[in-house]
């Protein structure tokens, strides 16, 4: 295809693997008896829990209420009572409390015919509580509660809503189907958006590898008759990143450490906005999401439509279970997901897929010295020098490696993807990171 | 010797610190981080050329016409030493930021090997006064190089996990004697052919 | 559930691109491997053991030193690699003590004070190699004449670029070039060169004198694995395709190098004028291949971004360009790499990529 | 002859020699940079470990820290009391000890043979990297994780590991700077009296049965220690016991009843160490 | 004011006292230098002289790295001459001195000044390696270049050859010095 | 009082743990001979510099203690150039410019402001003693290597008919000649300190 815009600077090519689920249509997973709801599954601070065991709860009830500027709303995904409330590791390694819910009861929902609400009328303000109240935050993975997002800061101005659909993470499918399968209820969210932020120009950018998706938005759009560029992208990791992706469709480069809105931008992921036209029209808070569930050790791979909570061993097993011993577990995408040990960790909102990979996909290998290859300087998006970088913060010199950059690093895994010596790069910045953070807290 | 000769001669074939081991003391001991060796070699240069100067004065108007030769060495290092500590004076009082940079290594300059060297060099030369000062230059920026490449490499090798009893000075000469090799490269033959 | 998987645990990304450090250091010692065998098929047999006592004693250092700081290194090819090429840059009559030498100071000297491989800021195979050049000169100075060449057996000789050079010392003649110049001097050439050259005179309307052909396959005398280009430059391509070795760094280096030679290489010569030194000659001969390929581009050793590589590859040319025309050594290839070995970290400090987001004026208002 | 040229050597010399002095002193006069004397007294004074104990960058910004900002001078604990009464005395403070010297030491004794690991790890060697994995790869989230992230900050090298991949502190090189335990991310790596003969060598705050589940060197908070030895200052909350150092009575009886053998003398930590380099040398 | 006075003053009599030390000093090894001088030049031109009778100095203007000459006599008759003459080494000048006959050939020479590196130019300085100049320029040419030698030479030669080729044509300057002067 | 002088041996090895007087270390240290020259004249001067220093530490003003010191030192130098210019002109050729650069060794300006200007006559002739002695072995240390390996051979006094040159068989035929050049030197002196760093590292640990 010709004309594909992309960023210029780094990028990778995985191999993409979509072809696994691509063509399983959204299916709507079994609900699990058990459903174990993490109280900060948002970036941001945890929610607060204000339900106690023995409390019954219903389908779609706010269980975790919004702490700070910063947080989010957290509803039951399932109607039943609270076990107990316990701590927990997510996916990511972190501790979170949980609220672990027994499913009892009906469904208020599930299963019922729902009824639309017209929002017209509503004042951007208004809109914005409604969302803030669902508790949506960005679905890409990034998880940034999405009515401070759009929330403009005072004085700035949106110029562009760019709406992300690339989904440049190998295996995953989920948006994919989602664009191809609700592309009115999208196109429906984007006007919901447009119409809080007020921006000039609408975008949405797709990867070439994704034809009937461009297809099937193009259509749509012209359908609401709604002027929305639809942008084929070149097929580059991490294209799917806000600042790749606003660099390849405005050609602008949002300023290191600031935020898309820096240059007149507000970037929204394609789950996201369709949880905001659930939320919104119909009234529903953000309590499922769709999850691709896929890699070379499972035998079934499909797109499953996922209630926050639910045991990651039971989507799993919906899905055949393993035709090989795994030699990890993935939870998010391939690039920038985390693996799990212990198969019981719940799915949250920001669970973009489940992937059981085998060890001829991973091509792990013993970690060997750095020979200054520079093919990490090669693959970063972000024009910052990895080795350096990992050697400084393996010298625990944090300082030098914030002078040079690390700050700027957004762990997109291109520069461990590309090593030779397989030296944990994004770990290396992880940790940095981490330290410089909690020295400037102790300072 | 053309003067363009005097120059390639004393930044590369007989570079002070790589081929002829003056001047060692503040290439191992300020060539730890880039900036601080280049404050250094910058005051080494500029030390040397007034050095280069004042010595050959001293020598053709003093030391000669009195046939004192033979204090050659007293007078030279006396007029360095005066040299120095003015240069010192200065420095503190006008960059206070460089002075601590330089640290305990200004005052070394009086006893810098290659400051009393270049001045000796020159008369065993038989420079005149032009020469003896481009001499001075070239020789200073010669030091410069070589600390400056030393310091870019250590720099480098901080990131790098050197087997402990090398660390710090030990890895430097290490670093210090294979750039002497490569320097081998340049020899008087390559000046010879080049200015023909 | 979890209990019997063992799972791994792992900061992303999860999945690796295929290839790692030893499978670098072995795809190049393999496209070495062509260029080596041509070398014993040139010089005999002896050579062989000049390749392996390299090879065997770099290895042997290699294990000495990962033992004694406990890492386990032998299998990443590295040394296998620097005993090779150090082999590759031997004559072939140098007595075997030599070689066991420079692979020693190369993997404890070189490599090792700095921490191993990824460490040192010098290629070690080369700095083995200067090292045991300026100790040793005689012996590495004495060349042999190909057997191709001779028919008969191995014959001490200088190398093409150091008859030429100790040649013009006290040169009166009028020869226009090197090449013209050997041919003056009796330099002999095989019958595959001379049947070939007149084929493309004719056939293509070149004036080529004899012994290009001969400087392209081998045929003269040499280090043992420096004189083929063309198996050089065929095991190459391999490297290219995996992008082992990228393009920036022999393509400046011969450029700026070849450049040079054609404007300032004639000088040496009777009629001293500009614009016609002899670029093949130069190229195809004094290792300079070899260099420009698989030493200038030694990863651990050349500069991270390709601005840099393509300044050290620059650099390397000037300076190989400089020490063969006008130094007092012959070849220049290893001297001049290691030269701006010692320059990279400063290409580095000034060649960083730009960063994104860094220096972007603000588009709203 | 001889004579004039000694004359004359005698003249220029003694001539240049004033000149030169004079100007010198001139230009000394002219361009003279108060210096306060006290800093180049202390930097001497200071043991030049450029720890960063005091939170100053290094012994030189610490000694400039007193005078010009008249910081405390009882931030070195490197140096300890010796230092600070030669600090106190050249800048005409009082003197506050700090007290006894304090070193650290690890509160754990967990390895492969003891204690139960729960995944496979891949990835720096780094106890604060692996921590924000899961907690580490123990079961128990309050163990030593034997990353070396302490011996890597330890300025004076002071920390290494034993054959058993377990790590302790050397007291005698330790110069309390407290770097390993601000590095340490479980809290294992706790500072003691260097005088302290007993540590406990657990850190697990878990309840008694989930510890013995998964270590069989863990304190299970059953108070023995505190019955055993009454005067030993042990005390026994959240279900691990500590040790209250200023109480000085005996503790060998809990030592030796200790069930978990978690309580153990603090000596043998660092006794191990040589004697691990013995069997190393041993093996080689 | 006085202070400052005062510190030029002491600085001055530190020196004043060095100066007449060292004066001292000097006035006793001067002799001793100048005389150990002498007699070792004396040494190097009895060696070259071949017994014949050393003549008075003459400094030359020649371009060619030639310094100066003394005649050699034998019963009057001027036979040969020892040039004062400069090649260019490896690194820095050669200072050399040598007996060229009248026929142009090489009778001595010895390396008097050089800064070779050891074990390689340096080796010069041993009055052996001047051995395979010596009888060569009157019915043959001055070796200046490795295949004027025969293989065992040009053997021992291998490393230094800049320093054997800077002799070689310092030694065949002075052979056409005294070709031109040699008339006289 | 013994202290101050075996301190410089070993403990505080101007060369090895102070690391000062490098260039003469290394610039001459090509034979033995030169580096038995070059420690003798060392001793000399920094004992004539630390005894004056220390006699004429109250006389002379803080404003030009260094001129003065250096004025010293230089006398002392020059006193060992002409004399051994006079005596033992063939070692006086191969010390070269390293001679007058005494003036300049680190050391003996160093031993002048570091201890002699602080204590006593006695213990300032013992502090030269043991730091000559000090720098004198180090410097025969590294003679030794490099000589034994740049040139193969051993050159000391000629005593009677032994000729002062000791040959090492093999080596003496075809040395390593860069041992005998500057990058050898360097590389020698870094090994060396590297060997130094490692044997106080044990001894601090014990």
């Amino acid at each position: 295809m010709k004309g594909l815009k992309t960023f210029k600077m780094g990028g990778v090519h995985p191999p993409g693997k979509k072809y696994l689920s691509e063509n399983k249509p959204i299916k709507n997973a079994v609900i699990s008896n058990l459903s174990v709801v993490a109280l900060s599954q948002q970036l941001g601070s945890p929610s607060e829990c204000i339900v106690k065991p023995g409390d019954e709860v219903r389908e779609g009830m706010l269980i975790g209420k919004s702490t700070g500027f910063i947080s989010a709303n957290i509803h039951s995904p399932v109607p039943g009572t609270v076990k107990e409330i316990s701590d927990i590791y997510l996916a990511n390694g972190m501790t979170s409390r949980a609220v672990v819910i027994e499913m009892e009861g009906e469904f208020d929902r599930l299963g019922k015919e729902e009824s639309k609400t017209s929002w017209d009328n509503l004042s951007s303000k208004e809109l914005i509580e409604i969302i803030d109240s669902s508790g949506i935050v960005g679905l890409g993975g990034a998880t940034f509660p999405a009515n401070v997002k759009f929330s403009l800061p005072k004085g700035k101005k949106a110029e562009y809503l760019v709406i992300n659909g690339v989904e440049c993470e190998p295996y995953l499918t989920a948006d994919h189907h989602l664009m191809i399968e609700k592309s009115d209820q999208i196109i429906e969210g984007i006007k919901i958006i447009a119409s809080i932020i007020k921006p000039e120009k609408l975008a949405i950018g797709i990867e070439a590898n994704k034809p009937d998706a461009i297809e099937v938005m193009k259509e749509a759009a012209l359908r609401a008759d709604l002027s929305l560029d639809v942008v084929g992208l070149e097929v580059k990791y991490p294209q799917g990143d806000e600042k790749q992706l606003l660099k390849a469709i405005t050609n602008r480069e949002v300023p290191s450490g600031a935020l898309p809105i820096e240059i007149g931008c507000v970037v929204s992921n394609v789950g996201t906005v369709h949880a905001i036209y659930e939320a919104v029209v119909l009234g529903k808070p953000l309590i499922e999401r769709v999850v691709t569930v896929s890699g070379g050790a499972i035998k079934n791979p499909q797109n499953l439509k996922v209630r926050i909570g639910t045991p990651i061993s039971s989507l799993i097993e919906e899905c055949g279970g393993f035709t090989e011993k795994p030699v990890k577990v993935v939870v998010g995408g391939p690039m920038m997901g985390f693996t799990i040990y212990d198969l019981d960790t719940p799915v949250t909102k920001g669970t973009s897929g489940v992937l059981a990979l085998t060890s001829k996909e991973v091509k792990g290998a013993a970690q060997t010295a750095c020979i200054s290859c520079g093919r990490c300087i090669a693959a970063c998006p972000m024009g910052l020098n990895p080795t350096t970088l990992f050697k400084y913060i393996d010298h625990t010199d944090y300082d030098s490696a914030e002078s040079i950059g690390l700050m700027d690093c957004k762990e997109c895994g291109s520069c461990g993807y590309v090593c030779l010596a397989r030296i944990p790069l994004v770990q290396g910045m992880r940790l940095g990171k981490g330290m410089l953070r909690a020295k400037k807290v102790k300072a | 010797m053309s003067y363009i000769g005097i120059i390639i001669t004393f930044v590369f074939i007989n570079n002070f610190i790589l081929t002829q081991f003056l001047g060692l003391c503040p290439f191992i001991g300020v060539s730890k981080d880039v900036e601080s060796a280049v404050g250094m070699g910058f005051a080494v240069t500029f030390v040397m050329a007034m050095a280069s100067i004042a010595s050959w004065i001293i020598y053709h108007y003093v030391l000669v016409p009195l046939d004192i030769v033979f204090l050659q060495t007293i007078s030279f290092i006396l007029v360095i030493a005066a040299l120095v500590q003015l240069v010192e004076l200065v420095i503190q009082k006008i960059s206070p930021a460089l002075y601590k940079a330089l640290g305990i290594f200004l005052p070394l300059i009086t006893t810098n090997c290659a400051v009393l060297g270049i001045a000796l060099i020159n008369v065993r030369n038989d420079y005149n006064a032009l020469e003896s000062f481009i001499a001075g230059i070239a020789a200073g920026l010669g030091f410069l190089l070589a600390i400056l490449l030393m310091s870019t490499i250590r720099a480098k090798l901080d990131s790098e996990w050197i087997p402990k009893p090398f660390r710090g000075i030990p890895i430097a000469f290490v670093t210090g004697g294979l750039m002497a090799l490569a320097f081998m490269a340049f020899d008087n033959a390559l000046l010879n052919n080049l200015l023909g | 559930m979890s209990d019997n998987l063992n799972l791994l645990i792992e900061s992303s990304p999860q999945i690796k691109q295929s290839g790692s450090t030893a499978s670098v250091m072995w795809a190049v010692t393999i496209c070495l491997l062509p260029a080596g065998i041509w070398g014993v098929w040139v010089f005999g047999i002896r050579v062989l053991g000049v390749l392996f006592a390299s090879i065997i004693a770099a290895v042997i250092a290699e294990a000495a030193m990962a033992y004694l700081v406990k890492k386990n290194t032998i299998q990443d090819g590295s040394a296998v690699l620097t005993g090779l090429l150090i082999g590759f840059n031997m004559p072939p009559s140098v007595p075997y003590y030599i070689p066991v030498v420079a692979s020693v100071f190369a993997i404890v000297i070189v490599k090792w004070t700095f921490g191993g491989l990824g460490g040192n800021f010098m290629n070690p195979a080369l700095a083995g190699r200067v090292f045991v050049f300026f100790s040793w000169t005689g012996p590495m100075t004495k060349w042999t004449m190909p057997a191709v060449l001779t028919r008969i057996d191995a014959v001490t000789t200088a190398s093409p670029l150091g008859a030429v050079k100790s040649g013009l010392l006290e040169y009166t003649g009028s020869a226009d070039g090197p090449a013209r110049f050997l041919s003056e001097a009796g330099y002999p050439h095989s019958v595959m060169d001379t049947g070939i050259t007149s084929w493309l005179n004719s056939n293509f309307g070149f004036s080529l004198s004899d012994g290009y052909v001969d400087m392209f396959v081998g045929n003269i005398p040499g280090s043992i694995g420096e004189v083929s280009v063309l198996l050089l430059l065929l095991g190459s391509i391999y490297l290219f395709i995996r992008k082992i070795i990228t393009w920036e760094i022999p393509v400046s280096y011969i450029a700026v190098f070849g450049l040079l030679i054609w404007i300032f290489g004639g000088t040496r010569f009777s009629d001293g004028s500009y614009f016609n030194g002899d670029v093949l000659f130069h190229l195809f001969t004094g290792g300079l291949f070899l260099g420009a390929l698989y030493m200038a581009t030694d990863m651990v050793t050349s500069p991270l971004t390709s601005k840099g590589m393509l300044i050290y590859g620059a650099g390397a040319g000037l300076l190989t360009f400089l020490i063969r025309i006008y130094g007092s050594f012959p070849e220049g290839v290893s001297l001049a790499i290691i030269l701006m070995n010692i320059f990279v970290p400063m290409i580095d400090q000034y060649t960083k990529p730009k960063r994104f987001g860094i220096e972007t004026k603000k588009v709203v208002k | 002859m001889v004579f004039i040229k000694i004359f004359y050597a005698f003249i220029s010399v003694t001539l240049m020699g004033g000149i030169l002095g004079i100007g010198l002193a001139i230009a000394a006069r002219l361009l003279v940079v108060k210096k306060d004397e006290r800093v180049n007294a202390l930097e001497e004074i200071l043991p030049g470990a450029n720890c960063g104990a005091c939170g100053f960058p290094g012994c030189s910004g610490y000694a400039e820290g007193i005078v010009n900002e008249d910081a405390d001078i009882n931030l070195c604990s490197p140096g300890g009391p010796a230092v600070l009464a030669k600090i106190a005395e050249i800048m005409g403070k009082e003197a506050v000890s700090s007290g006894e010297k304090i070193v650290a030491q690890v509160h754990c004794r967990g390895n492969r043979d003891t204690s139960v690991y729960t995944y496979n790890y891949k990835g720096i060697e780094d106890c604060n990297a692996m921590y924000s994995m899961f907690g580490g790869d123990k079961d128990c989230k309050y163990s030593c994780l034997a990353r070396g992230s302490c011996i890597k900050v330890c300025p004076v090298d002071a920390i290494s590991r034993d054959e058993k991949n377990r790590i302790w502190v050397n007291k005698n090189l330790c110069i309390s700077c407290e770097k390993c335990v601000d590095v340490c991310p479980t809290g294992a790596m706790q500072m003691i009296p260097y005088s302290a003969d007993a540590i406990v060598a657990c850190n697990s705050l878990d309840k008694g049965g989930k510890v013995k589940k998964y270590c069989s060197v863990g304190c299970i908070g059953c108070k023995i220690c505190e019955k055993k030895s009454p005067e030993g200052g042990f005390v026994v909350e959240n279900f691990l016991a500590t040790i209250n150092y200023d109480m000085k009575g005996d503790r060998s009886g809990a030592m030796d009843s200790c069930p978990a053998k978690c309580i153990i003398a603090a000596d043998t930590a660092e006794l191990t160490i040589p004697e691990v380099e013995e069997t190393q040398k041993v093996n080689e | 004011m006085k202070e400052v006075v005062k510190t030029g003053g002491k600085l001055a009599v530190i020196c004043a006292v060095a100066a007449i030390a060292l004066g001292v000093v000097n006035a006793v090894t001067e002799p001793k230098i100048a005389a150990a001088r002498a007699a070792r030049l004396e040494e190097a031109l009895s060696e070259l002289s071949v017994g014949l009778n050393i003549g008075q100095y003459v400094e030359s203007d020649n371009q060619n790295g030639i310094n100066g000459y003394y005649p050699l006599s034998d019963a009057g008759n001027v036979d040969a001459y020892i040039v004062d003459v400069t090649g260019a080494g490896y690194a820095g000048d050669l200072g050399l001195l040598t007996t060229i006959s009248l026929e142009g050939e090489v009778l001595a020479a010895a390396l008097m000044e050089d800064s070779e590196t050891p074990g390689l130019g340096k080796e010069a300085e041993n009055a052996s390696y001047m051995k395979m100049y010596i009888g060569t320029g009157k019915d043959s040419v001055i070796p200046s270049s490795k295949s004027h030698l025969n293989p065992a030479d040009a053997d021992a030669i291998t490393g230094a050859s800049i320093t054997f080729v800077g002799i070689g044509k310092a030694l065949n300057e002075a052979a056409d010095f005294v070709g031109q002067i040699g008339g006289m | 009082m013994l202290k101050e002088f075996t301190k410089g041996l070993i403990k505080e090895n101007p060369v090895f743990i102070i690391v000062l007087g490098l260039c003469p270390a290394l610039g001459v240290s090509t034979k033995v001979i030169n580096s038995l020259g070059m420690g003798a004249g060392v001793i000399f001067v920094l004992l004539g510099s630390n005894i004056f220093v220390s006699l004429l530490k109250d006389f002379i003003p803080d404003k030009v203690r260094i001129p003065a010191y250096i004025v010293i030192i230089a006398s002392f130098v020059t006193i060992v150039e002409m004399v051994m210019e006079a005596f033992i002109p063939a070692l006086y050729d191969s010390l070269g410019v390293f001679v007058p650069l005494i003036v300049v060794n680190c050391i003996i300006l160093g031993r002048a402001e570091a201890f002699a200007n602080k204590n006593t006559i006695k213990a300032s002739i013992l502090d030269a003693l043991g730091m000559g002695i000090g720098f004198t072995l180090a410097l025969i240390l590294i003679a030794l290597i490099r000589e034994v390996f740049g040139l193969g051979t051993i050159t000391l006094f000629p005593i009677g008919s032994f000729s002062g040159v000791i040959e090492i068989p093999g080596l003496v035929d075809s040395p390593v000649r860069v041992f005998g050049l500057a990058a050898g030197a360097l590389l020698v002196m870094g090994f060396l300190k590297a060997l130094f760093t490692w044997i106080e590292d044990i001894r601090r640990v014990k």
